[in-house]
């Protein structure tokens, strides 16, 4: 149970927020600029909320006074601007989180499904928006993390991709059963992905819905 | 020009790969450190790192020696522990080098460690990659070239370095003599033939060693400091 | 080499205007005495001054002038009873070889015609102040205040003149040696400055004493004075 | 202290400021050039940019001097021309700092134009901005944190160079006489109080130089050199 | 009008198309890594393609023997990585390529339509995914050119946000009449924003459409 509350302090408003995600798919839904990435990078501690306490189950990530480096909280994300390496290639970029060899098999299907295989020597200045995409899905999938935080995994990916991604994504998390949040601006996607969706709006959580 | 003593050759080899070695590690690390932690004071002990650049060799060496020296706080304590004597001796060589190339390790380091995309860090520890791993497999291939610019500096500097080294490890003939002490000695007694000699090898040292430098980077590290476009 | 014993190794700082003279000593002197092996440190006497008195490891100081043996003296480094002076020096102006100036004693320098004039430093470099004593005696020392050039050492001095970027210089005579560039105009009167000698001694903390006391001995013997006259010192 | 000539001070100020200027025009100008162009013999001419670097000061000294001295290729020639005279003036003393900090200045500036991102670079061109327009409001303030860099080393090490200076400009008192100079003739004859009193004034000179650079550098281009994370 | 003939070795197969655009408004439509940015980039100027002929009207952008560079060809380019200048705010990313002050007022409507005049003085890394996209919107539309190129324009918008730019897009091209040509993976975009579908696939085009 992952279990968020948060206070920030952003340019135009104040993002407050407060929900809790079970070992299911939540959906971040809400309008440009709405503080849905300025949630999972609290959640992954990328950055510090000004109060409210974020834990994993026993795990304490952050409150008042205790702060859990980045490394240990084993989130497994994917940025809104991929933030591949540059100078690894797409095969590296894929493996650096990858601690135990044998879940070669798993990854070796993801590979499949997201169809990145050509890749794999290639730079990440050497291949397509959308080609960057999956790649960084894929690094996000591959560290095999307690907590999946996806932000617009899938918006640079042509329809029929797209759905096969998204049938992905289930079949991963039918396989983990850990929280997923995932952020999306896609009304028919997030319906397909989540069991419940937060509709945020400036900072505060105005709707909650379960699919 | 038969019967040369090879001895500076081998010497100044030795002297600036050891030192180049020392001032890589210690400035990279230092740059590193300083660019991640601001505290109170940090712009003035950068400053001081700045040292041994403004002043003039000859003072550095100076100074050197006072610290170095015997009777010095740091001499007399290397000899006291170590029975080590620094002064005379090719360590002379290698401390005088050190210090006056760390300068140009550490300002060029800290450009680079300055201008990361800090993301790119935060990425790598979303992975669970510990601080080290993140340094040495995200920061200090993005920071290569300008690491690759401190190095170069670094090394010329130590190979080419005089004043200094001529305080602190003398000029001894077969044991501390320098490619620069043979040709300021060379020079000073005349022998042009014998100065040039010497210029001709440093100077092919010199430049043989950037190049391979520059080369192995561009065939190790290509992509490290790859086109960004597309 | 003797093969059984290593042979002692006796450190000597020697300033750098003895180096050729030193070289040619040493060669003689290594193949009568097998024992021994002389190694030299060489730099301007101060800064050789100055490395004894922060306790480089050294048996003997051969310096160019006795004021920076004085200075180490004072402080008790040196043997003061081994103390000789083995070699003196004259002061000599020189000019370009190409120059076709007509002076040929020190009295005729006029320093209104004069650009520029090099000599020794006077506070730290022996042959500045010498220099300085002599134009001070003819009474050229303040009409040539902006005229002059100052070196780091002879050698420099030297190579302006030598490169013809100034119109006089003065060197002692041993550094003309070395150079066929030059030409020697005039030899300065010894009475005109202090005398230029090259003070010896054995520093206290050396351990081969009796075997440093032989080599200077050697170094004022008339074999060994030959040798220094050959490179030009008297 | 009292009457001391303060000459040194702005003579220094004077040298170490407009060969600063003139090193860092000149080094960001071949850096950017040679960055973007590959032609035969590239590394050679950059070998040749450290070769000052290489060679012991007093040798970088005697080859200006050769260089530029009355009889001197250039010296004879500029003086026929232009009446100017180089050796034993201040501008000697420039010529001397330019040729020794130059090294560093283009070392530093080629990694930083080396790392830039040309996309950047190409996005202004689809907006019409010329090569000019670019270079100065993109490739220049995103190089900035190694250009400082560079600014900062050849700014110490041209107040500080002493070596090559003795040797072109000469040591003339009143005239040409910077600080360095002045440190170290008060060190070779004993006058510890003088030669203190001075490396104090060119500690403080080169601290305040430094440090208002990168303040200067921090208030006006803290932009330029922006954390790229969020 | 502006006509396209490239032929280009990519890594997996070989980009040939030829097609024509008049004043109207072209969507390129394919799958990730069919060539669309490559096509883009061609038209731009920043890469070269292996041989063809690309000319506006007159001007002969790329040929055999001649090659136009990027600055004169007065093309307006939304990157799909935006490439705003991290150094610059909002403010001056937007003036950047604007040469007179008189178009101030379309500039404002633009601003206004997008939402982003609260951002003016942020910096890029101080704004949010979406925003930093409606920026580099506005930063192709503020230059006047004489060929628009938008790849990717509206990927990261919500619906709202989306369907308004969508309308400030035609209403722009009614005003300006030049060629328009927009990559986009969402179906309903493309036939509301194109009067030509240009189908891509592995760099040839399998269909031409006409809404
Ligand atoms: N420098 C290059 N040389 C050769 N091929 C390249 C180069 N850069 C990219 N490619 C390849 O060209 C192909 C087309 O890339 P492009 O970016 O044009 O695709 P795209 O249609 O824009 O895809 P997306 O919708 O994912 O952005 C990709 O397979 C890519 O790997
Ligand atoms: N360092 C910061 N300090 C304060 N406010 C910030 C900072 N960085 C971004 N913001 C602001 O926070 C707001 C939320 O940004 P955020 O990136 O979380 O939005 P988002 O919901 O992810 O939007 P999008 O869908 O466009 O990516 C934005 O208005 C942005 O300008
Ligand atoms: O000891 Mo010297 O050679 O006169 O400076
Ligand atoms: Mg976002
Ligand atoms: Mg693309």
């Amino acid at each position: 149970m992952l279990d968020v509350q948060i206070k920030k302090q952003l340019f135009h408003y104040d993002l407050e927020v407060d929900f809790s995600v079970g070992n299911e798919k939540v959906i971040l839904f809400g309008p440009s600029g709405s503080g849905k990435t300025t949630i999972l990078d609290s959640i992954a501690g990328l950055n510090k909320p000004d109060s409210g306490k974020i834990c994993l189950g026993n795990n304490l990530f952050f409150d008042q006074k205790q702060w859990m480096p980045t490394r240990v909280r084993n989130v497994g994300y994917l940025f809104q601007d991929y933030a591949l390496f540059p100078h690894m290639t797409v095969e590296k970029n894929i493996y650096y989180g990858i601690r135990k060899k044998e879940q070669n098999s798993a990854i070796e299907k993801i590979l499949d499904v997201l169809r990145i295989h050509h890749l794999w020597t290639k730079f990440p200045h050497q291949i397509s928006g959308g080609e960057k995409q999956r790649v960084a899905l894929a690094r996000a999938l591959a560290t095999e993390p307690s907590v999946l935080l996806l932000d617009e995994p899938l918006s640079a990916l042509d329809k029929q991709t797209r759905t096969e991604c998204q049938d992905e994504i289930l079949r991963i998390h039918e396989f983990w059963k850990i929280p997923f949040i995932i952020v999306t601006h896609d009304m028919d996607e997030a319906e397909k992905l989540g069991n419940k969706i937060i509709f945020l709006e400036e900072g505060k959580i105005i709707k909650t819905t379960t699919v | 020009m038969n019967g040369v003593d090879y001895t500076p050759l081998l010497l100044s080899m030795k002297v600036a790969a050891i030192s180049t070695s020392i001032v890589f590690l210690t400035g990279v690390y230092f740059a590193h450190l300083f660019t991640r932690k601001s505290f109170f004071g940090k712009s003035i002990i950068e400053s001081f790192f700045m040292l041994p650049l403004v002043l003039p060799p000859t003072v550095v060496g100076f100074a050197l020696l006072v610290l170095f020296g015997k009777k010095g706080w740091i001499g007399s304590w290397l000899l006291e522990w170590f029975d080590l004597q620094v002064v005379f001796t090719w360590i002379g060589a290698v401390i005088a080098s050190i210090v006056v190339s760390f300068p140009l390790m550490y300002q060029s380091a800290s450009a680079a460690f300055s201008s990361l995309d800090s993301r790119l860090e935060n990425a790598a520890r979303t992975m669970g990659a510990s601080e080290w791993r993140v340094f040495w497999t995200v920061a200090f291939p993005l920071a290569w070239p300008g690491l690759l610019a401190g190095l170069v500096l670094s090394f010329a500097r130590g190979l080419g370095e005089f004043g200094a080294t001529l305080m602190l490890a003398g000029f001894i003939p077969g044991k501390t003599d320098t490619i620069p002490m043979a040709i300021y000695f060379a020079v000073e007694s005349g022998q042009m033939e014998q100065a040039t000699f010497w210029v001709v090898i440093i100077v092919a040292l010199g430049f043989s060693t950037i190049m391979w430098l520059n080369w192995w980077s561009k065939r190790n590290m290509r992509r490290f400091s790859a086109d960004k476009s597309r | 080499s003797n093969e059984r014993d290593k042979p002692v190794e006796i450190m000597i700082s020697a300033a750098v205007s003895l180096t050729d003279a030193l070289n040619e000593v040493k060669e003689n002197y290594e193949t009568t005495n097998q024992n021994v092996q002389l190694t030299f440190n060489l730099g301007s006497s101060g800064k050789l001054a100055n490395q004894i008195d922060r306790g480089a490891p050294v048996d003997m100081f051969l310096s160019a002038s006795s004021k920076d043996m004085d200075t180490i003296a004072a402080k008790g480094l040196i043997d003061e009873s081994t103390k000789v002076e083995f070699a003196s020096n004259s002061l000599v102006l020189i000019t370009h070889r190409d120059n076709s100036t007509t002076i040929n004693s020190f009295e005729q320098i006029q320093p209104e015609k004069i650009a520029h004039f090099s000599i020794g430093e006077p506070n730290s470099v022996p042959v500045g102040r010498y220099t300085k004593q002599v134009f001070e005696r003819l009474g050229i020392w303040d009409p040539l205040q902006s005229k002059l050039v100052m070196g780091s050492d002879a050698r420099q001095v030297l190579t302006y003149v030598e490169m013809g970027n100034v119109d006089f210089g003065v060197v002692y005579s041993s550094d003309t040696v070395i150079t066929d560039k030059v030409k020697v105009l005039a030899e300065a009167d010894d009475e005109w400055h202090e005398s230029i000698t090259y003070p010896g001694a054995i520093i206290n903390d050396s351990l081969h004493k009796k075997e440093a006391q032989a080599f200077l001995d050697y170094l004022t013997s008339e074999e060994g004075k030959a040798v220094l006259k050959k490179y030009g010192f008297k």
